[in-house]
């Protein structure tokens, strides 16, 4: 288990209880989506991860170490997160500076470092900006720096804030396929997202957060039969769900291509999509 | 009513126009959505449109647009005031900086036309009430979530009555529950017989609300029509805009006779359950080609 | 925009208000400076009245001259470059670094926005630091406002299109600034107040047999030039940062050529 | 350290809190000058004993009263007693020797007049703060016609102060998630660019985007604004403001006539 979070307790200042009693465990290699109305303690938990925030009370164990007495900084060889706003981080005169901001932290020896960067750049189509101010850029494109910046640091979990908030089409295919891609290479990811489609197109596992308690937490899959028995409007479901539940099918479907199959499971498989959906 | 014609525009210091040659109209008591992928020049539109661009940025342009029967190039932004109405995409940018309470900025646009007291309370309180807002009417809009900032750029524009409302990603922080509140809001004021300008990344919400959409790719405007018409175009994709999984659904299923003949591809839930669900009959009765 | 009366005689509008307030300044430094305040006319007392109320005084007409003539960009702008100054000047004393570095904001709109509107962001930063943090900022009002004046003069002039003369620039305001605020730092508060670094180096001169205010004086002369001049090189660093657009919103660095023409100024996408 | 979270919620029910805010500042301007106008040091002891500090109790905000005092005050105060008691230029009556230094009599009672100077000067205006809520206090100078610009400058930094401290942290947190290490003088300076550049570059590119909204909210338009806001006043906190202006500028005229003559 990479990520250990148990009995996971946290308070605002103000005293408000953001998160209260969570616990979950993720594999190396796995894709989890964190889901939930705003206010549920999303970011908060993610938050955590990295050590931004400290429990109040409980424990989180992040590939064997128990993060109490590690800083962010030391976190950060573990665990990369992407924040939701890129212009928190954005400082270099140039995108490859900015990207080679972590790799430079971390102590990288110079040619790992070049080599981080560039495959960073490329996965992130960011190859023709490299030397343009970051804070030039539009906002879809600084996010993907920011991106970047994170996937350099060649950590073995990646954590996303939202990250397809803001983004148009083209950016949004592009960082399905780098969460596959990176799912593929053996790293885990986490998301924190309202966009529930790119949630059942591109992760496993799904964990709902209410009020600061896990309220469901299990495969992609099935996870469409909680929220329609818990409607409570904050969380909408998939299109290719809400459209199976139309239908009167039993069984959930979460994609276009689960939902092809289950409309016709005739002769041969069908035919996948050319794009993410 | 929104009419622009013919209309370019330039940044300065900028290469190439960020609007290029675009027309379109907007009728009282519709709501037009622009999309397109970024960099498409929906927010500069949004500023052409609201008369900020190039008021305030500089800037060349061309052609022409009119808002209510007046040409922007001749008017002064003051001269729109509490006419057209702009929500921008950053609520942090949105609130004024100006009051300390929730309630007091929602006030701020009334104030700086002249509104006497009585009424600013009387029109303000039902504002706070439609968007969820009343609970917090007297915390600080520099605390509050994003979502709520959200919720209250809108507030503070709709309290001010306009009769164009131009809108750029305004529920891109909210959740699905903050989003039905917004679009609700929308709809109410379609009734009312302003016209609304929508820029949105969300394409079920829109196909849903919107009656025309306007497709924009790098400063053109490459298609425009209903949403039935545009959203099921198969060029979307190229222009930059996410397809709805409904319509990328029915397209697989038509390639493989599996969407009903004559029937155009769905992009709202109610039509996609209508072509499947003649579908399923179909295939139930074992009627297979 | 309104000012503060709109039917104020001509010798009260907006031009004449910063002159005016200008006038008071000066003519309180020259006062201080005559009347040899070492002699028994009480020290602390009438003396550091006087150079409270002149100084006060006189930065209240400049304020409300200046800020009377800003296009509502401006306006927008001065709060961000207060936050800026009071943000920094923060972040830079919990750094435990020897600098100040608190008129960044300041500095940056004297060259965005002209001498008027630097006046103006120096001016309201202390009187915002004086409300929120300690009031012992509010005598200081008219040195920050000469800060933002004089770099919005240097720009005027073209000190800002090339780094060396901008460094220039940066340590000529350090001098204006080390002499306008001596006779505060002297007769309103006894040389104490600054940071550990400053009183002890105001120690050491009057130790050397020097006045109150002269050490004062070479305090700030020695410490303010080149605290000034990274001021501006930070500066230098945001402009360059800043999306292009951003400065075509304000006539004076547009219309004027304050700054070089950028090679980089192409909309990236 | 952070007294604009007390003026931008400062609530309470006493008198004092209810007072129209100009009135306040008029009285913190009026003790002040009082307090430079006359050379001896027991007159603004008794100006901060018997005016100030019962009102700071009178309005049930002592406690953060004196805390404030005790952060700001007190530092500066002892530093004035060790520069000028060792260092003040003329003075020779040695009372006490510490090393080669020597402490003065002249110097000490100069310090001891200027500390209580400023104790008066940050008293009246600590009371301001403490007791006026900064939204108040605004929309009063709003009424007395003082430009938007400048009501609109104030209000608004006031509260992007907090916002921007919170973006600080953000972006601190930021780049530590990227391995950045702050400890020691050095990685401090080392992490001041990572920390300004977002943080000064993301709120000067705010302001046009801020600009425009605010012209479409009409904000510069000619003409005569209202306020949702009525704020509080009567006919003798008006005769009250008068009556303490004429008391500082006759102690100023009187001071200023001393010290040309």
């Amino acid at each position: 288990m990479i990520i250990r979070v148990d009995s996971l307790t946290f308070r605002y200042p103000t005293g408000t209880t953001a998160l209260d009693g969570v616990s979950f465990q993720v594999a190396a290699g796995e894709r989890v989506a964190i889901v939930g109305a705003n206010g549920a303690g999303k970011s908060t938990l993610a938050r955590h991860l990295v050590g931004i925030e400290r429990p109040a009370s409980g424990t989180i164990e992040i590939d064997g170490r128990r993060t109490d007495g590690l800083g962010i900084a030391e976190l950060a060889r573990t665990v990369g997160f992407v924040f939701q706003n890129p212009d928190d981080q954005l400082h270099a005169a140039s995108v490859v500076k900015e990207v080679g901001f972590g790799p430079r932290n971390l102590r990288f020896p110079p040619a790992r470092r070049a080599e981080l960067v560039e495959s960073a750049l490329r996965l992130t189509g960011l190859t023709q900006w490299r030397d343009t101010h970051p804070h030039h850029l539009s906002l879809g494109v600084r996010k993907r720096v920011a991106l970047a910046s994170v996937l350099a640091m060649d950590t073995p979990v990646v954590v996303l804030d939202e990250p397809t908030t803001g983004q148009d089409h083209a950016s949004v295919v592009l960082l399905g396929n780098l969460v596959d891609g990176l799912a593929a290479d053996g790293r885990t990811v986490l998301t924190v997202t309202h966009d529930m489609d790119f949630c059942v197109e591109h992760f496993d596992r799904v964990i709902v957060l209410a009020g600061g308690r896990i309220a469901w937490d299990g495969p992609v899959a099935h996870w469409p039969a909680y929220v329609a028995d818990a409607a409570d409007g904050s969380l909408e479901l998939p299109q290719m769900t809400r459209l199976g539940h139309r239908l009167g099918w039993e069984r959930p479907v979460t994609t276009v291509t689960g939902f092809l199959d289950r409309l016709s499971p005739g002769p041969g498989p069908a035919p996948v999509p050319s794009t993410s959906p | 009513m929104i009419e622009v014609k013919g209309f370019s525009f330039t940044y300065p210091t900028a290469s190439r126009p960020a609007l290029a040659d675009v027309a379109f109209e907007v009728a009282p008591r519709e709501l037009c959505a622009v999309v397109g992928g970024g960099g498409a020049g929906k927010s500069t539109l949004a500023g052409v449109v609201s008369g900020t661009v190039p008021h305030l940025t500089g800037g060349t342009a061309h052609g022409v647009v009119r808002v209510n029967g007046r040409d922007l190039a001749e008017t002064p932004l003051s001269g729109l005031v509490g006419e057209v109405g702009l929500v921008m995409q950053n609520p942090f940018n949105q609130i004024s900086g100006a009051r300390f309470s929730v309630r007091e900025e929602i006030a701020f646009g009334l104030e700086n036309l002249g509104v006497p007291r009585e009424e600013m309370a009387a029109r303000i309180d039902p504002v706070l009430d439609d968007l969820g807002l009343t609970g917090v009417r007297d915390r600080s809009p520099y605390e509050l979530s994003g979502g709520q900032q959200q919720l209250l750029a809108i507030g503070s524009i709709l309290v001010m009555r306009p009769t164009v409302m131009v809108l750029d990603e305004p529920t891109s922080q909210l959740d699905a529950a903050g989003n039905a509140l917004v679009f609700e809001a929308l709809g109410t004021l379609r009734e009312q017989g302003v016209t609304v300008l929508l820029i949105e990344h969300r394409m079920e919400r829109l196909a849903g609300a919107a009656d025309r959409v306007l497709v924009l790719d790098r400063g053109t405007i490459v298609a425009q029509g209903t949403p039935g018409e545009v959203l099921a175009d198969e060029r979307l994709e190229e222009w930059g805009v996410a397809p709805l999984r409904y319509t990328v659904a029915a397209r697989h299923a038509a390639a493989r006779g599996l969407w009903p003949d004559r029937q155009p591809l769905p992009v709202t839930l109610d039509a996609a359950a209508e072509g499947f669900g003649e579908t399923t009959d179909r295939l139930a009765r074992g009627d297979r080609r | 925009m309104a000012g503060f009366n709109r039917s104020a005689p001509p010798w009260l509008d907006e031009r004449w208000r910063i002159g005016w307030g200008t006038g008071v300044v000066l003519a309180t430094y020259a006062g201080l400076i005559a009347v040899h305040p070492t002699s028994k006319h009480g020290v602390g007392g009438p003396i550091a009245l006087l150079a409270l109320v002149g100084y006060t005084l006189g930065a209240l007409l400049i304020v409300s001259g200046a800020v009377a003539r800003l296009p509502p960009t401006t306006v927008a702008l001065l709060p961000v470059a207060i936050t800026v100054n009071i943000v920094m000047g923060k972040i830079v004393y919990f750094s435990g670094l020897p600098l100040q570095l608190d008129s960044i904001g300041t500095v940056l709109v004297g060259v965005v926005a002209g001498p008027a509107a630097g006046a103006a962001t120096g001016a309201l930063a202390s009187v915002i630091v004086g409300m929120t943090i300690t009031p012992g900022a509010l005598p200081y009002a008219v040195t920050a406002a000469m800060i933002g004046f004089t770099a919005g003069l240097l720009a005027r002039a073209g000190m800002f299109r090339r780094l060396p003369t901008a460094v220039l620039a940066g340590g000529l305001i350090g001098v204006v600034a080390g002499i306008i605020s001596a006779p505060i730092t002297a007769f309103v508060f006894g040389n104490a107040g600054g940071s550990v670094g400053q009183s002890a180096l105001i120690a050491t001169f009057q130790a050397f047999g020097n006045g109150m205010l002269k050490a004062a004086t070479l305090q700030g002369l020695v410490a303010d030039p080149l605290d000034k001049a990274l001021t501006v090189l930070l500066a230098m660093a945001i402009l360059r940062g800043l999306p292009p657009g951003f400065l075509h919103r304000f006539p004076f660095v547009r219309d004027r050529h304050i700054l070089a023409p950028r090679a980089d100024l192409v909309r990236a996408v | 350290m952070n007294a604009v979270r007390d003026t931008a919620h400062a609530t309470g029910a006493s008198g004092i809190h209810r007072l129209n805010p100009l009135t306040k500042l008029a009285f913190a301007v009026t003790v002040t000058v009082c307090a430079f106008a006359v050379v001896d040091y027991r007159w603004p002891l008794l100006l901060f004993g018997a005016l100030l500090l019962p009102a700071a109790i009178g309005a049930g905000v002592s406690r953060r009263f004196l805390l404030l005092l005790a952060t700001f005050w007190v530092p500066a105060a002892v530093v004035l007693f060790l520069i000028q008691g060792f260092f003040l230029p003329g003075a020779h009556d040695v009372i006490a020797r510490l090393g080669p230094l020597e402490l003065k009599r002249e110097g000490v009672s100069f310090a001891l007049q200027t500390a209580l100077h400023i104790l008066v000067l940050m008293s009246g205006f600590f009371l301001l703060l403490l007791t006026t809520h900064a939204g108040a206090f605004m929309s009063a100078l709003s009424e007395r016609k003082v430009s938007p610009s400048l009501v609109y400058i104030v209000s608004a930094s006031l509260q992007i102060v907090p916002a921007l401290n919170r973006r600080a942290t953000r972006i601190l947190h930021a780049q530590q998630a990227r391995g950045q290490v702050i400890h020691g003088l050095r990685g401090r300076a080392r992490a001041l660019v990572p920390l300004m550049g977002p943080l000064i570059l993301g709120a000067f590119t705010d302001v046009g985007e801020r600009a425009a909204a605010m012209e479409t909210r009409g904000f510069g338009a000619t003409r005569r604004p209202t306020s949702l806001t009525e704020v509080p006043d009567s006919g003798a906190q008006r005769f009250l403001r008068a009556a303490m202006l004429l008391c500082a500028v006759a102690a100023v005229t009187v001071n200023v006539w001393g010290v040309l003559r």
